[in-house]
C-alpha cells in the first residue's frame, strides 16, 4: 500500500465513521450474496463429482462388490458387498509417514483380509522417485499378500516386497500403511467420535 | 500516470509482458512462480486465474472507484479481489477439481498478490473502465507468460514433458529431478532472471550502437 | 509440551514457510538486501502473524464453520489480516511509539503478503487447535525471520562481491535462496507434522 | 625465558648486505635540504631567510610548542631558499635549502666541554634532549623530551630501549650497537633517570648474537639492566608487541606506554641523547643503511640530516642495476619514492633500492578468506573486513572495524595469499576517516 | 511433492461443504446477508473508529510536499532522502524551500506554494569536471601500483600524474552519482552528461583532488585546469595545462577574469553579459580556454 | 660528529631512473600464494584418490578425471565470457572437482558427474563472483545438486572390490550408515563386523561407499600435513569430528545412553572427509577461530541430527551446507578481540 495517491490539498469534508463502516459493509454484502449463488449452483456439482470419483476408486479396488456401506465408529472405512448383499472385502483409509509426509492412502482388501490393491489419494513423496508407488508395476507386488507376507528388501529377496529404488521410505511407508490398515481390521472398532484432531493432515 | 489520460491499450499489454513483466522485472508477486510452476499446466492454469482476477478486479474497481472513501479504499480493494478469486475457485472445484488440488492454497492466495493491489491503486483506482480492464489483462498476461515460460522449463527438465506429453522417450530420458523441486524453482528462475538481463543488455548495446555518436 | 516445542522446530526449520513453501517471497526478497530491516520484519511478522492467528480461528470456529460458510474463508481471512494490520499500525503508533519506530514501517508492507494469509488457511488445513494454532504461527513469523536475517547476511556479503552483472541483483538472489532451499533439503523427513 | 607477542609473521632478513659493515661517514654534499618540520607534533617555524650565513649547530628553525622539536643546521653555509621541496614522508615540505660553506664550522660554544653525566638532575637532561631537538629515531619522529617527562600520575617503572630492527635489510641500529655500545648505555640510563625508571630492558632480536653478547657482557655488573634476546619475529619492534613480549603487559589502542608505566627508546635515540646531554650536541646527522639489490656498494652511512638520496646513493656507488623501487625506511613500512631529490630526514633508518626481481609482480585475487591476515594481526583487527568496507566506500564501517587502531606494520598484505593491498586500503580508510572526523568539529 | 502440500484439499472443502452445510442451507440468504453484513460492518467501523479516535495524526501537507520532490534520494538538500525533507520543510519554518537541487526552481516553486515560504531563486548548475590532462596528454611521474581508487592514488605523494591538481582517473566521482550522470570517458577522464547532472554536488564532494567544480549552467567560457603551478613546472606535466600567462585576462574587456596564483579563473556572472568574448582570441599556448554551452 | 665530515664534491653523477614504482608498504610479499596453498591440498588428497582407485577400480579414475576436467572447464568458460582473467589452472576448481568426486558413487553414470560438476563450479561459485566470493561449498552443492536430481543412481553403491564377493547383485551395495538407518546397528554389524574389525575396515577403507569415504586413515594422514602446514586449524576438524562421536556415544545406543558407538560414528561416512577438507573450506567458514569452531560444532550436531532423526543416512553434506548459510552471520557477530581489550569491548 503506497502513499503514491494524491491526497487533495484543501481538507474537504472527510467522511464520517458510519460513512466508512456502511461502504465496507456494502462490499462485503454484496460480494457474499454473489458468492452465495455462484456457490448454490456449483457446490452440488463439485460435491457430485467428488462421491462420483471416490465411488469408483472403490469400485476399481475392490471390483467384486457392487455397493458399498460405510462401517460405523471408522473412519472412511467401508464394506463392500456383492450382489447378494454378502460382504466380499473392504476399502478403506490409511495413513503412513512417508520420505516427504504423510501419504494418504485408500486399500481394498478382500473377505480374506488380503489384499487386493491400493490407491494413494494425497501424498507428499518426490516425484518420478516417490511417486513411483503410484504405479501399476509396484502396485501389482501387493496382490494376494496378507499381513503376516509383507516385508520389504532391497536385495530382491524372494517373497518379499521389493523397494523402489532410491526410494526404500517410501516403499517402507506403503507397506506400514497398509498393514496398520488390516491390523486396525483385525480390531474391534474404536468408540465413535474420538478424534478431535484427525490424524494424517499434512502440508 | 494520471497525468497521462488515456495510456494506448496496445503499450498498456506489451508492458505488461515485458518491459514491466510482474515477475521478472518488478519481482512482485513471486511465490506462485516458484510453487506452482513445477508442472507446465498447473503454471497455465495459475496464470489464467490470474489474468482472470486482475481483469475483473481492475474492472470492478474502477468502475466503483469514485464510491470508495480513501481511508477503506485498502479493505474495499481487497474485497473486491477475494471476491473474484472465491469465484474462481468455486468454478474450479465444480470443472477442474484436479487442477484445483493442485494449485492447492497458492489459488487462494491470489488475494493477496502485491501486483494486484497496487495495479488497482496505481490504476484502476484512476482511470476509466476499459483502460483499467485492459491494464489488468496486460499485467496478467505477463504473469501468465512468465508462469508458463518457467513451468514449461522445469516440466521438461525435471520429467521430461511438455505439458505432460513425452517429447522424448522415457527410456532415453534421466529427468533431472532437482528441477521441480524447490531449489530448482529458485535456482532455475534466477538463471532465467540472468538470461534476460543478458539478452537486455545485448539488445541496448545494439541499440547504442546504431545511435550516432553524441556529443558531450 | 514436547509436542508443541516439535511443531515450533517443524515450521521453523524442517517446512520453513520461504525455503520450501515458497511463501512471502516478495518480502523475502524485498527486504532482505538490508539486516536491520530483516531482523525488524521477522520481528514484526511474528507479532502480527500471531495475532492475525489468533483472530481468524476464532472467526472460523466461531462463525465460519458453525453456519456452514467455509467458502468464505479466503475473504475474511484477507480481510481480517488487511485490517488487523492496519489497525496496528494506527495503536501502536499512538499508544507504543517505541515499538512502532523499530518495527511500525514494516506493517505497511506485511498486510498484502501471502505469508500472513497462508498460515491462517493452513492452521485450519492442518485441524489445529488454538494453542497449536498460535505455536504454528508463531514458528512461521520466526522461520521467516530466520530465512529473512540469513538471507540477509548473505546478500550483505554479496554486496562486496564480484558478482557477474547478469546476476547483480535479483538473479544472485534467487539463486541464494535456491542453494539455501538446497541446504535446508537436509531437514527433509525430519520432524513430522500435524 | 620466551619473548611471544601476537600475531607477526617471519620475513626473510636480507640483512647479510650490510651486517658485517662498518660505519662510514657521508662526505658533505654541495646542497642540502633541511624539511623545517621533522617531527610529529606541533609544527616548528623557521629561523632563517634566504643568504642568511648559519653555523653548525644552529638553530634553523625553533620548535612550535612544547610536543615540536628544533631543526639545527647540520653544517656550516649559507640559505639558498626557503621553499616548498619534494619530502620522502609528506610528498611536500618547506625546507631550508642549504648550501654547505664546506668548512662545517660550529656555532659558538659547541661542542660544550664534557658535562659528568652522574651529575645530571631529571630537569637538565630533559632540557639538553630539547635543546638538542632530538626526536624518536625508531620511525615515529615523535619528540623525545616530551615522552622523557611523564606527567606525575603517570609513574614509569621500565624503560625499554628497542634494538629489535625487525625490519628486514636495515641494520643501522645493528651498527649503532656495535659502534657505540657504552654511548647507547649511558644514554638509555640518563632516560632513566630523566623518567625515574628503576628497571632498563635492552631488547634485541637474536639474529645479532654478537650484539647480544657483547651488551650481555658489559651489563653483567648490573642487576637493575637486563638484555632480552627476541625471537626475530616481525614487528617484534613495535611498541605495542615489544613491550608484550618483553613486560608481558598489553597496551591497547589508544594508550601511551607511560600507561603501563614503560618508555621505549631507539638505540639511536639512546645515543643522540648521551651526546645531547654530554656535549649538548643537536640532533644533525643520522645513521641510515642504503642497501638493496640494485645499490653498487651497500653501505651503513652515517649523513647529515638534508642530505639527498641522490649524493647518499652516489657515495654507495650508484646503482648495480635499474632501480624498480626505491624505499625510504625498511621494506615493511618504509615510504616508496618517485624521486631522488628528496632529503634524509632526522629519523631516517635507510634508504633501500629494490631491483624489478625483487618486487611481487603476482596477480592479485580476490580475498579467499583464509583468516591468514587475521592471524598476524597484532593489534587483533579484521584487515580484509575493512579492505572491503573500504572498496565497497563504507568508511563509517571501516571506523567501526577499528580501523584506526592498525600500525600499519604491513603484517596482514606480506601474509596474503591473494596479494590483497590490505595496509593501502587501511591507510586509505584512516585518512578518509581522520578527514571526517575533523569535520565533525 | 512439496509443491502440493498447501493443498486445502478438495476432500477437506467437500467434507466441510458436504457435512457441515448442505447446498440447501446456504439457500437461506439471510444467514450469509447477516453474517456478511456484520463482518464488513464491523471492519468497517473498528477501521473508522481507530483511523478518527487513536490515530496520530499527521500533517497531509508532508505527503503532498514528499510527491512534489524528484524522489532522487540524493541528499543533496542535507536530509537523508526525500521523506525527510518533506517532513522537515512542512514542520520547521526555518528550513527552506530551495533545497532540492534537483529539483531546481519548478520544484522550488512548489514547495514554497505549499509551505507558504518565501521562494529564492537556486542557479541552476552542473558539474564540470577542469581538468583536460586525459591519459595521452598528461605526463606521469611514477608506476602507481596500487588499488584503483583517486583516494588512495591520491595518498601516495599526490598519485602518478606528474600534475598535482589533475584528475586521476580512477572514477571515485562516478560511483556516487545518483543520477547516473557522470562515467569514466575513454581517456581516463570523468565525462558529465549534461542532461542528467542536476548539480547536486556529490561527484564535487567525493574528488580527492577537487578537480569538479558546480559551474553555473549560464557560464559561456570556461578554462577547465586547476593547476596553480607555475608555467615550467606546467609545462613538464601536462600539454592542456593553464601556464598563468593572463593573456585571455588581458584580452577580457569586461574584468571576467582573474589571475588566482598562476591560474585563470573566469566569473561566469560577468561572463554571460558578454557577447563577443574576446578572451577566446588570446594565444592561450596550451589552448584550453574555450567557450562551453552547459544547457544539457 | 664532528671530527669526521670532511667535504668533497661528488664525481659521478647519478643516473636517475626515469620510472620507479610507487606503492603503499608493505614492499615485501610472503611466499604463499593461492594456487600453491590449494594444489598442496590437492597432493594431499592423492594418496586417498590412488586408494580409492585401487578399491573401486577404472572408473573412480574416471569420475576423477571428468569431475575435476569439468570444473576446470566450466571455470575457463566462465571467466573467457565474462573477459576476467582465466584462474582455471590456481587449483581451486580442481579441488572443487576431486572433492566433489569424492563425494560420489563410483557408479555413478560420467555424464551425471560432469553436469554436476559444472552446476557446483557455474552455479555454487561463479554466479557469486567465482573464487572466494561463494556462499556454499560447491562441491556440496554439487552433490546436494546430483543427489537431489538423481536420487536413484546417487544412492547406489558399488561395493568395494574386497567384498564385491559378499555383494548380492554385484552392483548395488548399501554402505553401513545406509543399513544402519534402515535396518538397525544390528543388522550393519552382520555386514560389515562389529567392533576392532568394523573399525579397521572403516579405517583403513574396506566398505562400500563414495570414494572419499573409503578410508578414514589417508584422508587424517592429510589433514595432519595440512595443519603441520598451518593450512588449516586443528580445531575445526577435531571439533566436528569429536562433537559427532561424543553425540553418538551419549544418545544414540541402543542401550539407552552413553552406549552408542562413537568409534563407528566417527570413521563411517563421509565424517572425516568432511571435516578435514570441507568444513575448512576458507571462503565458506567464518573467518574467525572463535567462528570456526562455532561452525564446527553445530555443524556436527546437525550430522547427528540428521543421522539420527533426517531422511538421510548421512549427513555431512548437509550439515555443512546448513551451517555454510550461517557463515556470514557468523562473522557479523563473532569478531577476533582487539590487542588490549577487554572482553566484550570488541563487538562492532
Ligand atoms: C531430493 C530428494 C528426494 C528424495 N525423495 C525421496 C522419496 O520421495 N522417497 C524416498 O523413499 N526417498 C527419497 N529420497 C531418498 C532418500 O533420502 C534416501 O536416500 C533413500 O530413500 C535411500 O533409499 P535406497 O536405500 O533405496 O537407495 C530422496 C532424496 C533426495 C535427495
Ligand atoms: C599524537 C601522539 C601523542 C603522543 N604523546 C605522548 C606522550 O604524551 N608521552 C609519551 O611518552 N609519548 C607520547 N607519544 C609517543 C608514542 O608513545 C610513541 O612512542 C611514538 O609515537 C613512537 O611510536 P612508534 O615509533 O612505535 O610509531 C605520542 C605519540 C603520538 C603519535
Ligand atoms: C611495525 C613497527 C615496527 C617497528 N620496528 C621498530 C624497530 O625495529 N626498532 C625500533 O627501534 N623501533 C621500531 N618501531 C618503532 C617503535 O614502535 C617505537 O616507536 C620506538 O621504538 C620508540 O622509540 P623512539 O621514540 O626512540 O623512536 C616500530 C614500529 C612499528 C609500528
Ligand atoms: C583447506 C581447503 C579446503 C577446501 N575445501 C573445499 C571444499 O570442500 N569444496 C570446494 O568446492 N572447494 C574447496 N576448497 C577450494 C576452494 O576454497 C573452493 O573452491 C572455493 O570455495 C571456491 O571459491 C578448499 C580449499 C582449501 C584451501
Ligand atoms: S591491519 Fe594494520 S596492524 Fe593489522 S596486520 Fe595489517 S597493517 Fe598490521
Ligand atoms: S590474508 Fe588475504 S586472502 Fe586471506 S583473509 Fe586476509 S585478505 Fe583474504
Ligand atoms: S575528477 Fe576527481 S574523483 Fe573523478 S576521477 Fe578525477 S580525481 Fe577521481
Ligand atoms: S554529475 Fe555530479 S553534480 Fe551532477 S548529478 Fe552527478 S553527482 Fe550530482
Ligand atoms: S509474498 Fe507471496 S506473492 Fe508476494
Amino acid at each position: 500500500m503506497s502513499n503514491a495517491e494524491t491526497v487533495p490539498i484543501v481538507a474537504h469534508k472527510e467522511p464520517g465513521i458510519l460513512h466508512l463502516t456502511l461502504v465496507l459493509a456494502a462490499t462485503t454484502t454484496i460480494a457474499g450474496l454473489i458468492l452465495g449463488f455462484v456457490a448454490y449452483f456449483t457446490m452440488p456439482i463439485a460435491i457430485q463429482n467428488d462421491l462420483k470419483r471416490k465411488e469408483a476408486a472403490r469400485k476399481e479396488l475392490l471390483p467384486a462388490a457392487v455397493s458399498f456401506e460405510a462401517i460405523p465408529g471408522r473412519d472412511e472405512c467401508f464394506e463392500g458387498r456383492n450382489a447378494d448383499g454378502r460382504p466380499v472385502g473392504y476399502v478403506l483409509k490409511t495413513v503412513a509417514h512417508g520420505y516427504g509426509g504423510a501419504i494418504v492412502m485408500i486399500v481394498g482388501v478382500d473377505e480374506n483380509k488380503r489384499i487386493v490393491d491400493y490407491r494413494i489419494m494425497q501424498h507428499n513423496e518426490t516425484p518420478g522417485l516417490g511417486e513411483i508407488a503410484k504405479k501399476d508395476r509396484f502396485r501389482k507386488q501387493f496382490a494376494g499378500r496378507d499381513r503376516n507376507v509383507l516385508e520389504v528388501t532391497k536385495r530382491g529377496e524372494e517373497g518379499k516386497v521389493q523397494a523402489i529404488t532410491g526410494a526404500t521410505i517410501t516403499t517402507v511407508a506403503v507397506v506400514k500403511a497398509i498393514r496398520s490398515a488390516l491390523e486396525s481390521l483385525d480390531n474391534p472398532a474404536p468408540e465413535t467420535g474420538a478424534k478431535p484432531e484427525r490424524e494424517g493432515r499434512h502440508e | 500516470m494520471s497525468e497521462k489520460p488515456s495510456p494506448k491499450l496496445s503499450t498498456l499489454i506489451t508492458e505488461g509482458i515485458f518491459s514491466k513483466n510482474p515477475i521478472f522485472v518488478l519481482a512482485l508477486s513471486l511465490c506462485p512462480a516458484v510453487a506452482v510452476t513445477s508442472e507446465a499446466i498447473s503454471s497455465l492454469g495459475m496464470g489464467v486465474s490470474v489474468v482472470y482476477v486482475m481483469t475483473m478486479s481492475s474492472l470492478l474497481t474502477s468502475m466503483v472507484r469514485k464510491l470508495v472513501p480513501h481511508k477503506v479504499r485498502v479493505p474495499v480493494y481487497i474485497s473486491i479481489i477475494a471476491f473474484n478469486v472465491t469465484f474462481v475457485q468455486l468454478v474450479m472445484m465444480a470443472f477442474l477439481p484436479d487442477l484445483f488440488q493442485s494449485l492447492g492454497v497458492y489459488l487462494a492466495l491470489v488475494v493477496v498478490f502485491a501486483i494486484i493491489l497496487a495495479r488497482l491503486e496505481v490504476f484502476a483506482s484512476k482511470n476509466g473502465v476499459i483502460p483499467s480492464a485492459v491494464d489488468g489483462f496486460g499485467m496478467g498476461l505477463g504473469f501468465l507468460f512468465g508462469l508458463v515460460l518457467i513451468g514449461i522449463i522445469r516440466e521438461f527438465l525435471g520429467n521430461g514433458t511438455f505439458f505432460g506429453i513425452h517429447v522424448i522417450p522415457e527410456e532415453h530420458f534421466t529427468p533431472i529431478l532437482m528441477a521441480i523441486l524447490p531449489p530448482g524453482g529458485f535456482i532455475t528462475i534466477g538463471l532465467l532472471i540472468g538470461l534476460f538481463n543478458v539478452i537486455g543488455k545485448r539488445r541496448a548495446a545494439h541499440a547504442a550502437a546504431e545511435l550516432p555518436e553524441s556529443g558531450a | 509440551m514436547q509436542e508443541y516445542l516439535l511443531l515450533f522446530a517443524a515450521t521453523v526449520l524442517v517446512n520453513n514457510l520461504v525455503l520450501t513453501r515458497f511463501l512471502g517471497l516478495c518480502i523475502f526478497f524485498g527486504v532482505s538486501n538490508n539486516f536491520d530491516a530483516s531482523l525488524g520484519m521477522g520481528f514484526a511478522l511474528t507479532g502480527v502473524m500471531t495475532i492475525t492467528g489468533i483472530i481468524t480461528y476464532l472467526i472460523y470456529y466461531f462463525i465460519l464453520v458453525p453456519l456452514g460458510l467455509h467458502f468464505f474463508t479466503t475473504l475474511t481471512f484477507v480481510l481480517v489480516v488487511a485490517v488487523t494490520v492496519q489497525l496496528l499500525e494506527i495503536v501502536t503508533r499512538r499508544y507504543l511509539p517505541n515499538l512502532y519506530q523499530m518495527w511500525g514501517v514494516y506493517l505497511v508492507l506485511i498486510a498484502t503478503n501471502c505469508v500472513v494469509l497462508a498460515v491462517p488457511l493452513l492452521n485450519v488445513d492442518h485441524h489445529f487447535n488454538l494453542m497449536k494454532s498460535i505455536v504454528h504461527s508463531m514458528g512461521a513469523g520466526v522461520g521467516f525471520g530466520l530465512a529473512l536475517v540469513l538471507m540477509a547476511s548473505i546478500r550483505e556479503k554479496l554486496e562486496t562481491s564480484d558478482v557477474p552483472e547478469a546476476f547483480q541483483g535479483l538473479g544472485i538472489a534467487f539463486i541464494t535462496a535456491g542453494l539455501l532451499a538446497l541446504a535446508f533439503l537436509g531437514f527433509s523427513g525430519m520432524i513430522p507434522m500435524g | 625465558m620466551v619473548f611471544r607477542f601476537q600475531g607477526g609473521v617471519r620475513v626473510p632478513h636480507h640483512k647479510a648486505l650490510t651486517e658485517k659493515k662498518l660505519v662510514e661517514d657521508l662526505p658533505m654534499p654541495e646542497r642540502l635540504i633541511v624539511p623545517v618540520s621533522q617531527h610529529i607534533g606541533a609544527p616548528a617555524k623557521a629561523e632563517v631567510k634566504r643568504k642568511d650565513e648559519v653555523k653548525k649547530g644552529q638553530i634553523l628553525s625553533r620548535a612550535g610548542g612544547f610536543v615540536s622539536a628544533h631543526v639545527h643546521a647540520p653544517t656550516s653555509g649559507t640559505v639558498a631558499a626557503v621553499e616548498e621541496r619534494p619530502n620522502p614522508v609528506s610528498g611536500k615540505a618547506l625546507s631550508i635549502v642549504l648550501e654547505p660553506d664546506g668548512k662545517d664550522e660550529w656555532l659558538e660554544g659547541l661542542p660544550m666541554a664534557e658535562r659528568d653525566p652522574q651529575t645530571a638532575t631529571p630537569d637538565e637532561i630533559r632540557q639538553a634532549v630539547q635543546a638538542a631537538g632530538i626526536v624518536g629515531m625508531g620511525g615515529a619522529a615523535f619528540p623525545t623530551h616530551v615522552k622523557l617527562a611523564p606527567p606525575k600520575d603517570k609513574p614509569i617503572d621500565a624503560v625499554l630501549i628497542n634494538g629489535a630492527e625487525c625490519e628486514p635489510y636495515l641494520t643501522s641500529d645493528h651498527a649503532a650497537m656495535k659502534l657505540r655500545p657504552d654511548d647507547m648505555l649511558l644514554g638509555a640510563r640518563l632516560i632513566m633517570k630523566a623518567v625515574g625508571a628503576t628497571r632498563l630492558v635492552i631488547g634485541v632480536e637474536d639474529n645479532k648474537p654478537d650484539v647480544l653478547r657483547d651488551l650481555e657482557k658489559r651489563t653483567a655488573a648490573d642487576p637493575d639492566i637486563s638484555v632480552a634476546a627476541l625471537p626475530s619475529r616481525y614487528p617484534q619492534g613495535a611498541e605495542r608487541s615489544l613491550i608484550h613480549a618483553v613486560l608481558g603487559r598489553k597496551l591497547p589502542a589508544g594508550k601511551l606506554p607511560m600507561d603501563v608505566g614503560v618508555v621505549v627508546q631507539n638505540v639511536n635515540t639512546a645515543i643522540a641523547v648521551s651526546d645531547a646531554v654530554r656535549f649538548g650536541l643537536p640532533a644533525v646527522d643520522t645513521l641510515i643503511t642504503v642497501t638493496g639489490s640494485a645499490v653498487r656498494d651497500p653501505k651503513n652511512v652515517r649523513v647529515p640530516v638534508g642530505a639527498r638520496f641522490e649524493d647518499v646513493l652516489a657515495f654507495c656507488g650508484g646503482f648495480a642495476s635499474e632501480p624498480a623501487k626505491i624505499i625510504y625506511g625498511g621494506p615493511m613500512m618504509g615510504f616508496a619514492q618517485y624521486s631522488l631529490d628528496v632529503p634524509v630526514t632526522k629519523s631516517g633508518s635507510g634508504i633501500l633500492c629494490l631491483g624489478a626481481g625483487d618486487l611481487d609482480r603476482r596477480p592479485l585475487q580476490a580475498c579467499v578468506r583464509c583468516g591468514r591476515c587475521l592471524t598476524v594481526c597484532p593489534m587483533g583487527l579484521v584487515p580484509t573486513r575493512i579492505a572491503e568496507l573500504v572498496e565497497a566506500g563504507d568508511f563509517d564501517g571501516a571506523e567501526e572495524a577499528h580501523a584506526l587502531d592498525c600500525v600499519e606494520c604491513g603484517c596482514c598484505t606480506f601474509e596474503c595469499p591473494s596479494r590483497r593491498p590490505l595496509v593501502h586500503a587501511i591507510r586509505t580508510a584512516k585518512l578518509v576517516i581522520r578527514d571526517r572526523m575533523r569535520k565533525r568539529v | 511433492m512439496p509443491d502440493s502440500t498447501l493443498i486445502v484439499s478438495l476432500q477437506e472443502m467437500l467434507v466441510a461443504f458436504g457435512a457441515a452445510a448442505a447446498p440447501t442451507e446456504i439457500e437461506n440468504p439471510l444467514v450469509l446477508v447477516g453474517v456478511m453484513l456484520g463482518l464488513g460492518a464491523t471492519f468497517g467501523f473498528l477501521l473508522a473508529y481507530a483511523d478518527k479516535k487513536i490515530a496520530v495524526k499527521l500533517n497531509p501537507l508532508i505527503h503532498v510536499v514528499e510527491e512534489e520532490l524528484p524522489k532522487g534520494q540524493c541528499g543533496a538538500c542535507g536530509f537523508p532522502g526525500c521523506a525527510k525533507y518533506a517532513e522537515a520543510v512542512v514542520e520547521d519554518p526555518s528550513v527552506k524551500p530551495n533545497l532540492c537541487v534537483p529539483g531546481g526552481d519548478a520544484v522550488a516553486a512548489l514547495v514554497a506554494e505549499l509551505t507558504g515560504k518565501v521562494m529564492e531563486k537556486t542557479e541552476p548548475r552542473v558539474a564540470v569536471v577542469m581538468c583536460r590532462g586525459d591519459s595521452e596528454i598528461a605526463r606521469q611521474r611514477y608506476l602507481y601500483d596500487g588499488i584503483p581508487d583517486c583516494r588512495s592514488a591520491n595518498l601516495l605523494f599526490g598519485g602518478g600524474k606528474a600534475c598535482e591538481y589533475g584528475c586521476l582517473g580512477f572514477g571515485n566521482c562516478t560511483k556516487v552519482c545518483n543520477f547516473e550522470a557522470i562515467s569514466m570517458g575513454p581517456k581516463g577522464l570523468p565525462v558529465v552528461d549534461l542532461s542528467l547532472c542536476v548539480g547536486c554536488g556529490a561527484c564535487a564532494e567525493a574528488c580527492p583532488r577537487d578537480v569538479i567544480e558546480l559551474v553555473p549552467r549560464h557560464a559561456k567560457v570556461l578554462v577547465p585546469c586547476r593547476s596553480h603551478d607555475k608555467a615550467g613546472v606546467v609545462k613538464k606535466a601536462c600539454e592542456a595545462g593553464c601556464l598563468g600567462c593572463s593573456l585571455c585576462k588581458k584580452a577580457c574587456p569586461h574584468d571576467a577574469i582573474v589571475m588566482d596564483n598562476f591560474l585563470a579563473r573566469v566569473n561566469p556572472d560577468i561572463c554571460k553579459t558578454c557577447d563577443d568574448p574576446l578572451c577566446l582570441t588570446a594565444k592561450c599556448q596550451p589552448k584550453i580556454i574555450g567557450r562551453v554551452s552547459l544547457d544539457g | 660528529m664532528s671530527d669526521v665530515n670532511t667535504v668533497e664534491t661528488l664525481k659521478e653523477p647519478l643516473p636517475v631512473p626515469e620510472w620507479l614504482t610507487v606503492s603503499s608498504s608493505p614492499h615485501l610479499r610472503g611466499p604463499e600464494s593461492v594456487a600453491r596453498i590449494m594444489w598442496t591440498v590437492n597432493l594431499t588428497l592423492l594418496p586417498a584418490a590412488v586408494w580409492a582407485v585401487a578399491v573401486f577400480g577404472w572408473r573412480a579414475l574416471v569420475q576423477i578425471v571428468v569431475s575435476a576436467g569439468a570444473a576446470m572447464a566450466t571455470e575457463w568458460m566462465v571467466q573467457k565470457l565474462r573477459k576476467v582473467p582465466v584462474t582455471a589452472l590456481d587449483g581451486s576448481a580442481f579441488l572443487t572437482g576431486l572433492l566433489l568426486a569424492f563425494c560420489i558413487p563410483a557408479s555413478l553414470p560420467f555424464w551425471m558427474t560432469g553436469l554436476g560438476s559444472f552446476f557446483a563450479v557455474f552455479v555454487a561459485k561463479h554466479s557469486f563472483g567465482g573464487l572466494g566470493q561463494n556462499i556454499f561449498n560447491p562441491a556440496h552443492i554439487g552433490r546436494a545438486f546430483l543427489l537431489a536430481s538423481f536420487p536413484v543412481q546417487m544412492t547406489t553403491w558399488t561395493a568395494v572390490k574386497s567384498h564385491a564377493a559378499g555383494a548380492v547383485d554385484g552392483i548395488t551395495a548399501a554402505t553401513p550408515l545406509g543399513i544402519v538407518k534402515e535396518e538397525g546397528f544390528a543388522a550393519m554389524s552382520e555386514h560389515f563386523g562389529s567392533g576392532a574389525e568394523l573399525y579397521w575396515r572403516l579405517f583403513m577403507g574396506n566398505v562400500n561407499g563414495s570414494l572419499g569415504e573409503v578410508s578414514a586413515l589417508l584422508i587424517l594422514l592429510g589433514g595432519l600435513v595440512l595443519v603441520w602446514k598451518r593450512y588449516i586449524p586443528w580445531e575445526s576438524p577435531v571439533i566436528y569430528i569429536g562433537t559427532v562421536g561424543l553425540l553418538t556415544w551419549a544418545f544414540s545406543g541402543d542401550g539407552g545412553v552413553f552406549t552408542g558407538d562413537a568409534l563407528f560414528a566417527m570413521l563411517s561416512g563421509g565424517l572425516v572427509l568432511g571435516g578435514v577438507y570441507m568444513i575448512t573450506d576458507y571462503v565458506t567458514s567464518p573467518i574467525t577461530r572463535k567462528g570456526q569452531m562455532i561452525f564446527a560444532f553445530f555443524a556436527a550436531l546437525l550430522v547427528w541430527l540428521i543421522r539420527t532423526y533426517g531422511g538421510y543416512p548421512e549427513g555431512v553434506c548437509y550439515s555443512i551446507l546448513l551451517m555454510n548459510c550461517f557463515t556470514p552471520l557468523i562473522d557479523r557477530l563473532v569478531r577476533p578481540k582487539r590487542f588490549g581489550q577487554e572482553k566484550g569491548a570488541t563487538h562492532v
